[in-house]
């Protein structure tokens, strides 16, 4: 990191430029009045200093023109500043298409993430660079927030449901990933690195960082059995659970004529608390999940849900052969990656 | 405006003497006094958990205090020093003490609801000292739920219903203004006669009693959830912790409003004064006080851009965020047009006001980067967020009321203090202020998360600089504290006007007869028709 | 001091309104207007609390001040319930292309569907969205 | 208001017979019943945004579990909140008549009104201690040993969390009312009010109608959520 006193957060990410653009303006925009306003005070103060206290000022009431001219200007302003400040909001909040799929859960009182071949890490995160990255998570207790200062982004984690942060990492680096929700005793402790690697170092940890155990896809599958998911969804739709080919991402209808798109916050409510929202036509038959499978075995199963609409449904890790094999791996720092183990979630 | 008859030998303040004539009085004046000495106290303790707060952050480590306790530290920071200290202020202690001159009037319209609004003040900060004492509390200033309800270990519900019995207080303080303002004026005391200070004040009593009620609630609701497991808040059982958030921001963001008024309030009044002129724009200032306390319900959930709201109703609360900064700004225009061509008058509080004019400046228009979402995404809950406060708390509101203070002392205790120390003690602040917060914009930008206790190392420098500030800033309030308090007993006698100042306030003598008036005034004239007098040395 | 006095009728009358009304809103609780039961229901509650307001507590003779004070308390009381429903009842609109991008739990509100389907059918949400 | 002030003060000066209860910083009578009536209004809009915060809740959670909704709101008797409903609406006409005959002077007629309304909102009140310990012999307390049979229990909860607070801080108002009622009718025994100033008990006759319409409010909310069905 820089030496001596920082005084500006490095820009690594495609929304840092877009961010600190609007922050300039805004920054102009504020300076120039408080110049102005601060330059006119001391003026006005010197200029018209009078230590006796027994002379009065000139009897200047006011006037309505400039009454409208400084409310309305400042008011103009603020608009641009607004509209200006949306859009890159938008932006922030948008993920691309092809964004590629990390999960994380906030627990008191760290990060642990989930990539979707499987490897996990804890309070580290390895991105490839170049490559939209969307960060799916949510929290265990109590509210969290990721933020990653370096990329200008955050989002608030919140028990029971998901909340996503996405960025395209424009330079290789270690940066902080910091807790910004106030969550306890070791708030200022919950705090990791993300490693931003190039494509074929990234490829190269996939592989090398010494994590098998199946991708998120394959082990959701496997939950997919072992909870006996299939025994009421089938494929073909005549289970008494509807077929959950294709649904992911769809618009579904409720019994009571609601209607809700199918995504991850949906899949996890489905499985968490099947009563709140049933399909229309269907028995409230579902049992709920809750306590049999941890938020990651959720997370895993909403990867497999993805899976079965489609290709692009499933979120791959895998980048492009072309990177040079023999890149030296980054490793991840020891203790970092918490070793699979299927017992010990939770 | 009358002339003063020779002052009587008996004032508000020598008239009985006896302990219970205090603890029982109606006075208004009294009252003032009483929330004065509570109000100190609390900030006395809010400043010492500021000062070691700052202590701890001069190291990344955390050495000098354990994390359990930092969060301790902030947590009653914020506690105190907004319940406690800058809620009650300027409305209870300034505007109890001066409102009712102001107006002509020998008293608020129910002087006992006021003493009972003390009494309930102070039992409020009984029960959060108990807290304090008992081993504090540690959710932060804003009590969000789930970990104030399930996650904290610290002593949640005792703040929780100290805060709750304050809330009381304010309520009934904003209630009894207002039908004050409405019932009592003086005959000719027309809606735009009156000082800018009661219409601060009048637009202060609609935010609190609108605003405190919800917020009452919602702290039931918590202590409710926290202490009898009732559920209105908790996911676990599909409650929606944002709800929380809603409900008190709807409150804590008017809230804010509730701080900054009255102060703004104090500041046209003392800019008229010493600038020997009336306030440019007075109906514009007046009518501004209003938008800011009726649009200032419309922007809360600005609080809450990264907290998982919709991002459309996020748009529209910037927006109205944007909206709502424009009165802001009318005001700042008007006062600083009311010093052209004025006779301005170096003394103690128009130094006080000075600063305030630099510090609210910067307070507010950072305001305007926590309102825009595509900043405030990155510098949510950061120390810009924590500089931008206090620039308006620290910098703008106790400022102002320092400005007040040193405007209404002589009136308030008949006495006047050292107005070279004053001034220097207001240059302490201004510098100490700077020092202490502006590193913070920085720190904040780079991305330092508020309420941590421990923080990378490269944030350090302007950490210590940070801290350095903070120590020039408690000797300009120390310096404050040691020269007012030596006046209040020493000083040299004020006169009925030392400041050669309009207004009802100045027309009785210092300290005011227990009564306040001899005859009920007449009033004929505006607020501050300097240029129709002709100033005599007293 | 001389506050209105209103004829014994009056109240009479205003009371026996309420009854009625409170009869009217049990009755109609107890047929299926849809989701207009809901908004039914305040609008009876509503107008039955008008009537409180004006004949019980004297509002249609108080002073303006009064009935503005009144008409405060309701319109502050609305932007509560308001703007922050515009979050709870936006939350579902923001869809990013792979799914909700943080807006949480996705609640629209339309008329619900007056019929079910039979069990055996599949559930009409089979198309992928993309 | 001013000009009223300034006549007023030309006409009279200071001096004139001052009513027992005149306050001495009012300058007469009239101001100081005008100040209370101001204030008890403005404390009534208070008790509105105290009860918001919990309407606020409901409305939430209304919309987003319906269902559960109307399996809490069938977990209570309508029989009984209609009953309660009536005698609410009835205490009302009684304090509103008792507020009537203090106006007209007719002191033993505003003690009666004063009892009868007293006697209606007992009457509410035990009827609500019923409702409530039926629930709690159900177990349908919120809290660590809350129990309810059915698909929603933990919304049921949420919906039971809120009945308990709206009407739990509904009794409690009643209560408050039922106290300060006892002090105004002891005070019109006395002969204390006349139609010159009958403030006090005009003062707690808008609060016992302002807790009606909380009343009238809570008993739609709460007692008649989808009594039609539609989410069986
Ligand atoms: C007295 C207290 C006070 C006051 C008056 C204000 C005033 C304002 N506040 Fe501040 N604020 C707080 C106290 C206050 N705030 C506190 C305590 C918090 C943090 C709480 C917590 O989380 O713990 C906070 C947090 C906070 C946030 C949330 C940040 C976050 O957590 O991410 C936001 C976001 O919009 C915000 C905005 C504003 C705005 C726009 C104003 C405006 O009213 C400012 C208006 C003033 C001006 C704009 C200056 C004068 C104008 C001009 C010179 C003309 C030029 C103007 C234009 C071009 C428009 N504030
Ligand atoms: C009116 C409101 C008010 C006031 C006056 C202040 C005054 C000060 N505050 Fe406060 N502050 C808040 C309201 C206020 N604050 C709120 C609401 C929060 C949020 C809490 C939360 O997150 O929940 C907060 C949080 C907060 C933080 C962030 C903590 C964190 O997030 O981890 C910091 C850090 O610097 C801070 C510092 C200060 C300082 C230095 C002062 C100074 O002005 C104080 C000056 C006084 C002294 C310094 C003491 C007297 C001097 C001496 C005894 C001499 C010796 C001094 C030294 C050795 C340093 N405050
Ligand atoms: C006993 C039968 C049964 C079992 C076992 C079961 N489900 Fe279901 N599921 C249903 C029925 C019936 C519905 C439709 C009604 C509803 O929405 O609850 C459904 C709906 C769903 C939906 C929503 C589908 C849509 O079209 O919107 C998802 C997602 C889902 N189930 C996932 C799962 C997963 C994952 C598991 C295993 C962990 C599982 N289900 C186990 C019966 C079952
Ligand atoms: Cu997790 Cu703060
Ligand atoms: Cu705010």
């Amino acid at each position: 990191m820089l030496s001596g006193i920082p005084l500006f957060p490095e820009q690594a990410s495609t929304l840092a430029p877009a961010v600190d653009n609007l922050y300039f303006f805004i920054l102009a925009v504020t300076a120039f009045f408080a110049l102005l306003v601060s330059a006119l005070v001391i003026y006005f103060a010197i200029k018209y200093r009078d230590d006796t206290g027994l002379k009065v000022g000139a009897p200047i009431t006011g006037s309505v023109p400039l009454e409208i001219g400084w409310s309305i200007i400042p008011f103009l302003v603020a608009i641009v500043i607004f509209v200006w400040s949306t859009v890159v909001f938008f932006q922030i909040i948008r993920p691309p298409d092809q964004t590629l799929e990390i999960y994380s859960t906030g627990k008191r009182w760290m990060w642990r993430f989930q990539h979707a071949d499987g490897q996990r890490e804890i309070n580290a995160l390895h991105v490839p660079l170049g490559r939209p990255v969307k960060v799916t998570f949510t929290s265990e207790d109590v509210l969290h927030d990721l933020y990653i200062p370096a990329f200008r982004v955050k989002a608030d984690a919140i028990p029971g449901r998901y909340s996503s942060i996405w960025f395209t990492a424009t330079k290789t680096g270690e940066y902080h990933l910091f807790c910004a929700e106030y969550c306890g005793t070791r708030h200022s402790g919950m705090i990791g690195t993300v490693y931003v690697m190039e494509p074929n170092d990234y490829q190269a940890w996939l592989t090398d960082g010494g994590i098998t155990g199946g991708s998120m896809q394959a082990r959701g599958e496997q939950l997919f059995q072992q909870l006996a998911c299939t025994t009421c969804h089938l494929t073909n739709g005549t289970g008494r659970g509807p077929s959950l080919s294709g649904v992911f991402g769809s618009t579904v209808t409720l019994s009571d004529g609601r209607t809700v798109t199918v995504d991850e916050s949906y899949v996890r409510e489905s499985i968490l608390t099947p009563q709140m929202k049933l399909v229309a036509g269907y028995q409230p038959l579902m049992p709920t999940f809750q306590g049999l499978v941890n938020e990651e075995g959720v997370m895993s199963l909403i990867e497999y849900v993805k899976s079965l609409s489609g290709s692009e449904g499933t979120a791959q890790a895998r980048v492009a052969p072309d990177a040079a094999p023999g890149a030296a791996p980054v490793a991840a720092p020891a203790g970092a990656i918490e070793q699979r183990n299927e017992g010990r979630t939770q | 405006m009358t002339t003063l008859a020779a002052p009587s030998p008996v004032n508000y303040l020598n008239v009985k003497t006896t302990v219970a004539s205090w603890l029982l009085t109606k006075d208004h004046k009294r009252i003032g006094l009483m929330y004065m000495i509570v109000v100190t106290f609390a900030f006395l303790f809010g400043a010492v958990f500021a000062a070691l707060i700052r202590l701890e952050l001069t190291t990344p480590g955390g050495d000098l205090v354990s994390s359990d306790t930092y969060n301790r530290l902030f947590t009653m920071h914020g506690v105190a020093m907004v319940f406690f200290v800058l809620i009650p202020a300027v409305p209870a202690i300034l505007g109890n003490m001066i409102l009712p001159l102001q107006l002509g009037a020998k008293d608020v319209a129910f002087p006992k609801i006021n003493l009972l609004s003390w009494y309930i003040f102070v039992v409020g900060f009984l029960f959060t000292i108990y807290a304090l004492v008992a081993g504090g509390v540690d959710t932060g200033w804003t009590f969000y739920p789930p970990y104030s309800t399930q996650g904290s270990p610290s002593h949640v519900a005792a703040t929780g219903l100290g805060v709750f019995i304050a809330g009381f207080s304010s309520i009934l303080t904003g209630l009894n203004f207002m039908v004050t303002i409405h019932r009592m004026r003086a005959p000719g005391l027309t809606w735009f006669r009156l000082p800018l200070f009661v219409w601060a004040l009048y637009a202060t009593s609609l935010v609190q009693i609108l605003g405190t009620p919800v917020v009452a609630i919602t702290v039931l609701m918590l202590f409710l959830e926290r202490v009898a497991g009732l559920g209105i808040f908790n996911p676990a059982l599909g409650g929606d912790p944002v709800l929380f958030q809603h409900l008190f921001w709807f409150y804590s963001h008017p809230a804010v409003y509730i701080m900054i008024l009255p102060p703004m309030g104090a500041i046209s009044e003392v800019i008229a004064c010493f600038s020997r002129k009336q306030v440019f724009g007075y109906s514009f200032v007046a009518f501004s006080s209003l938008a800011i306390a009726v649009f200032g319900f419309l922007v809360w959930a600005h609080h809450l851009f990264v907290a998982g709201i919709s991002p459309y109703s996020a748009m529209v609360f910037s927006f109205l965020t944007y909206a709502v900064a424009v009165p802001s700004a009318v005001k700042t225009f008007n006062w600083t047009a009311t010093l052209y061509r004025g006779a301005i008058w170096w003394k103690a509080p128009m130094m006080w006001v000075l600063g305030f004019m630099g510090l609210f400046l910067v307070g507010g228009l950072t305001g305007l980067f926590t309102a825009s979402l595509g900043v405030d995404v990155h510098i949510h809950d950061t120390y810009f967020v924590v500089a931008h406060f206090h620039y308006i708390m620290v910098g703008g509101a106790i400022m102002g009321y320092f400005a007040g203070l040193h405007y209404w002392w002589p009136k308030m205790t008949g006495r006047m203090y050292n107005d070279m120390l004053a001034s220097l003690s207001a240059l302490l602040v201004f510098v100490g202020f700077n020092l202490t917060f502006f590193p913070q914009f920085i720190l904040g930008y780079l991305g330092m998360p508020r309420r941590y206790h421990m923080y990378p190392p490269e944030f350090q420098v302007l950490n210590v600089m940070s801290s350095a500030g903070a120590m020039v800033l408690g000797v300009g309030y120390s310096l404050t504290l040691i020269y007012l308090t030596y006046s209040f007993f020493k000083g040299a006698p004020a006169g009925a006007n030392p400041w050669l100042a309009t207004g009802l306030e100045w027309t009785t003598q210092s300290p005011p007869l227990p009564e306040n008036f001899r005859e009920t005034p007449v009033v004929t004239e505006g607020a501050y028709e300097y240029s129709k007098r002709e100033i005599k040395v007293a | 001091m001389s506050g209105h006095v209103s004829p014994k009728s009056t109240y009479y009358a205003i009371f026996g309104a309420l009854m009625v009304l409170t009869l009217v809103t049990v009755a109609v609780a107890f047929i299926n207007l849809g989701s207009l039961n809901f908004p039914v229901a305040i609008g009876i509650a509503l107008t039955k609390a008008t009537l409180v307001i004006l004949f019980f507590m004297h509002v249609k003779y108080s002073s303006r001040l009064t009935k503005m004070v009144v008409g405060m308390a309701f319109f502050f009381l609305v932007i509560l319930l308001a703007l922050t429903m515009t979050d709870y009842l936006s939350r579902g609109w923001f869809a990013s292309p792979r799914g909700t991008a943080g807006a949480g739990t996705q609640v629209t509100i339309s008329p619900p569907a007056p019929a079910r389907q039979g069990a055996g059918e599949t559930a009409p949400s089979t198309s992928p969205g993309h | 208001m001013p000009d009223a002030l300034v006549a007023h003060a030309a006409d009279h000066g200071h001096a004139h017979a001052h009513h027992p209860a005149h306050q001495h910083h009012f300058e007469t009578m009239e101001q100081q019943a005008e100040a209370a009536t101001l204030g008890m209004w403005i404390f009534l809009v208070t008790e509105v945004m105290f009860f918001g915060g919990l309407f606020m809740a409901y409305m939430l959670y209304r919309v987003w579990y319906p269902e559960a909704w109307a399996e809490g709101s069938r977990e209570l008797d309508i029989r009984l909140g209609g009953l309660n409903t009536v005698v609410l609406i009835a205490s009302s006409l009684t304090m509103a008549f008792g507020v009537r005959s203090a106006q007209t002077g007719k002191r033993m007629a505003t003690v009666n009104w004063l009892l009868l309304t007293m006697a209606l909102g007992l009457t509410f009140l035990v009827v609500k201690f019923f409702e409530y310990k039926h629930k709690y012999d159900l177990g349908h307390i919120p809290g660590a040993n809350f129990h309810f049979e059915g698909a929603h229990a933990d919304q049921v909860q949420i919906f039971l969390s809120l009945y308990f607070c709206m009407t739990g801080l509904h009794a409690l108002h009643m209560i408050i009312g039922f106290g300060l009622m006892s002090v105004i009718t002891w005070m019109a025994w006395k002969g204390r009010f006349s139609p010159e100033w009958y403030t006090p008990v005009e003062m707690s006759g808008l609060y016992w109608h302002f807790v009606d319409i909380v009343w009238i409010f809570l008993f739609p909310l709460l007692y008649l959520v989808d009594r039609a069905g539609h989410y069986q």
